[in-house]
């Protein structure tokens, strides 16, 4: 069983890890973050899976950390990633 | 009764790499951002949901399924959040051009 | 070949595939995403090396903060504009700087393969005075009771390096708040955030101050994390970089390191010798520190984000 | 070859990886975070000598790892405070290397000291 979940750690983490193609590709800055979001929620499952098979004490409680500091990469990017808005993109007070 | 819950814990998690595997198709395939953002956030929800589901059973105590639980919501706040916020400003440049 | 080995080879390559990337990617912010996805796949690392505890406080500090630090700041070089860089290396440059790395490199791995066997290690030691804390997450107890005055020292390059960054400002803005982190209209989605998420956030950041007396946790890493709630609440305007004048901000930025020197003072009262603590109180006292070091980190990180002052105190 | 020792090599490539994007790569953000990759090269390093001490009980030796820990907050700190002087040098000078072949313009914002 455990090895069951192994490959579905590995499965996943391959998986989402091709999908960083799209970092590489681009074209916009918003296409390189939905990747490494994808990668985020890919990394917390293979994580969990991880730890269910090798029992490693209180993961629980790294993915929750990882949870929320992948949210708020996100949405830093967001903030300063280019839209291509000139409207949003604020003028800074010196 | 625990060849059943393996069972479980095996379909739900291999419906949740399909998920994770289909979402990084469309992720690669799909011909722009908007269509790439509707891959993506199913990835993310479903894909993780499973996941923590197929653990549940597998889990110690009820306070560690609940944890579970916690972690796959806390990644749908976000998740839905920064969907609604990479869509508006996609559409926002489509306008603009 | 075990399950397990095929997906540490494959888990280590796509690490070093996705370090290549941050140093080859032409631009800053294609190169920062990329840095940010390392750290998740380093903190898996570190979950194979059995430290959750570094796991949580690689991707909290060193990929999260660190990510949105450069982000951050690249935004604002791109904004005052045409920034004039060195010339990029020519060829001869870049190969001697290759051969380098290598040699580097190489004479690094070479040490690793004869690390020496047995391996020391100062587990046991750790072990014999853990029930004396009355912790059971070592790694705590190395970093509060046995390696205090470390942690504490540490805690003081922290007040430092705030000291360093806001002593950049000019003359005028002396006092002022920093620049905000945000756009300037706030987005609903960034509003519904900040209700939805940062109270859960906040909650996550005590609950793994707390439980970092016995499981992997800790001060640093919640304090990281309510760090980067308040960094979220910034970036949605609802509240501004603070003025770096304001009495509260001072006293949360030392509040950690005064406490925990003070402790430190009374041990000779106390317990004995500098940093003891007494015996049967060792768990309360070590929270107590804990406690204050959390605020201190919640409030340097942000500010450290945040930059010098840019606005002038009256306005 | 076990689990400890590729992560050490890793870390090794690492440092080296780093140490050339520092080198080479002349924007210096890029190299602050070429920079944080030696860093993290280096701290794995660490995390597989705590790796290898595992005794008494525990699967690692806590000591490093703590070291670890207090090193990450480090670097970040160092890190926060290269950037500002970065941004600091870019005020004052309008160029961002200590390349004296690059001509310094004249301020481009008006924060400066007169």
């Amino acid at each position: 069983m455990n090895d069951v979940l192994l490959v579905a750690a590995g499965f996943i983490l391959l998986t989402v890890a091709a999908g960083l193609i799209r970092v590489l590709r681009g074209p916009g800055d918003f296409d390189r973050m939905m990747a490494v979001q994808l990668l985020g929620t890919g990394g917390i499952a293979s994580l969990l899976l991880i730890a269910s098979a090798t029992t490693v004490a209180g993961v629980e409680d790294v993915a929750l950390g990882l949870a929320l500091l992948a949210a708020f990469a996100s949405i830093a990017f967001v903030n300063s990633a280019n839209a291509g808005d000139p409207k949003s993109s604020e003028a800074e007070d010196g | 009764m625990s060849l059943a819950l393996d069972l479980f814990t095996l379909a739900a998690i291999g419906a949740g790499a399909f998920f994770f595997f289909a979402g990084t198709v469309g992720l690669l395939r799909f011909p722009d951002s908007l269509t790439r953002l509707h891959a993506l956030t199913k990835a993310d929800n479903l894909g993780l949901g499973l996941v923590v589901l197929g653990l549940l059973p597998r889990s110690g105590s009820l306070l560690d399924a609940l944890r579970l639980i916690a972690i796959w919501a806390l990644v749908q706040l976000p998740g839905a959040a920064t969907a609604q916020l990479i869509g508006r400003a996609l559409s926002r440049r489509r306008a603009a051009e | 070949m075990s399950i397990l080995q095929v997906l540490d080879l494959g888990l280590a390559i796509l690490v070093l595939a996705v370090a290549g990337w941050t140093i080859a990617a032409r631009e800053l912010f294609a190169s920062v995403v990329g840095y940010v996805a390392y750290g998740l796949l380093l903190s898996i690392v570190w979950i194979r090396l059995y430290a959750p505890d570094v796991a949580l406080t690689e991707a909290a500090i060193g990929s999260g903060v660190t990510g949105v630090l450069l982000v951050t700041s690249g935004a604002r070089l791109k904004r005052a504009g045409n920034v004039e860089a060195a010339e990029p290396s020519g060829p001869s440059q870049r190969f001697l700087a290759a051969a380098l790395a290598v040699l580097v490199a190489a004479a690094l791995a070479t040490v690793i393969l004869l690390l020496p066997e047995p391996p020391p290690t100062l587990a046991p030691e750790a072990g014999q005075q853990l029930a004396a804390t009355g912790l059971a997450n070592p790694v705590t107890a190395v970093l509060i009771a046995y390696r205090s005055f470390d942690t504490m020292l540490e805690k003081i390059v922290l007040v430092l390096a705030v000291v360093g960054v806001w002593s950049l400002a000019p003359d005028r803005v002396w006092g002022g708040a920093p620049a905000p982190l945000g756009r300037a209209r706030p987005e609903g989605p960034l509003l519904f955030l900040d209700q939805a998420l940062v109270p859960l956030g906040i909650l996550v950041g005590i609950h793994i101050f707390w439980v970092g007396a016995d499981e992997p946790g800790g001060a640093f890493q919640g304090g990281a994390i309510l760090a980067a709630m308040w960094m979220i609440v910034m970036i949605s305007r609802l509240t501004e970089p603070p003025r770096v004048g304001a009495r509260w901000l001072r006293l949360a930025l030392v509040a950690g390191p005064a406490v925990f020197l003070a402790v430190g003072l009374a041990g000779p009262g106390m317990g004995g010798s500098f940093f003891a603590y007494p015996a049967g109180f060792a768990k309360p006292i070590i929270l107590f520190i804990e406690a204050f070091m959390v605020l201190s980190i919640a409030a340097t990180l942000p500010m450290l984000v945040a930059g010098p002052p840019r606005r002038s105190p009256e306005r | 070859m076990n689990v400890s020792s590729l992560a050490g090599l890793v870390g090794a490539a690492l440092v080296g990886l780093g140490l050339y994007g520092l080198i080479v790569n002349p924007q210096p953000l890029r190299k602050i975070l070429a920079f944080n990759l030696i860093g993290s090269g280096a701290f794995l390093v660490f995390g597989i000598v705590a790796r290898r001490g595992a005794a008494a009980a525990f699967p690692f030796d806590p000591v490093p790892q703590a070291m670890v820990i207090t090193g990450i907050v480090v670097a970040f700190a160092a890190s926060a405070l290269a950037v500002a002087l970065i941004l600091r040098l870019q005020e004052e000078t309008g160029k961002v290397t200590l390349d004296p072949d690059v001509p310094s313009k004249p301020p481009v914002t008006g924060a400066s000291n007169p």
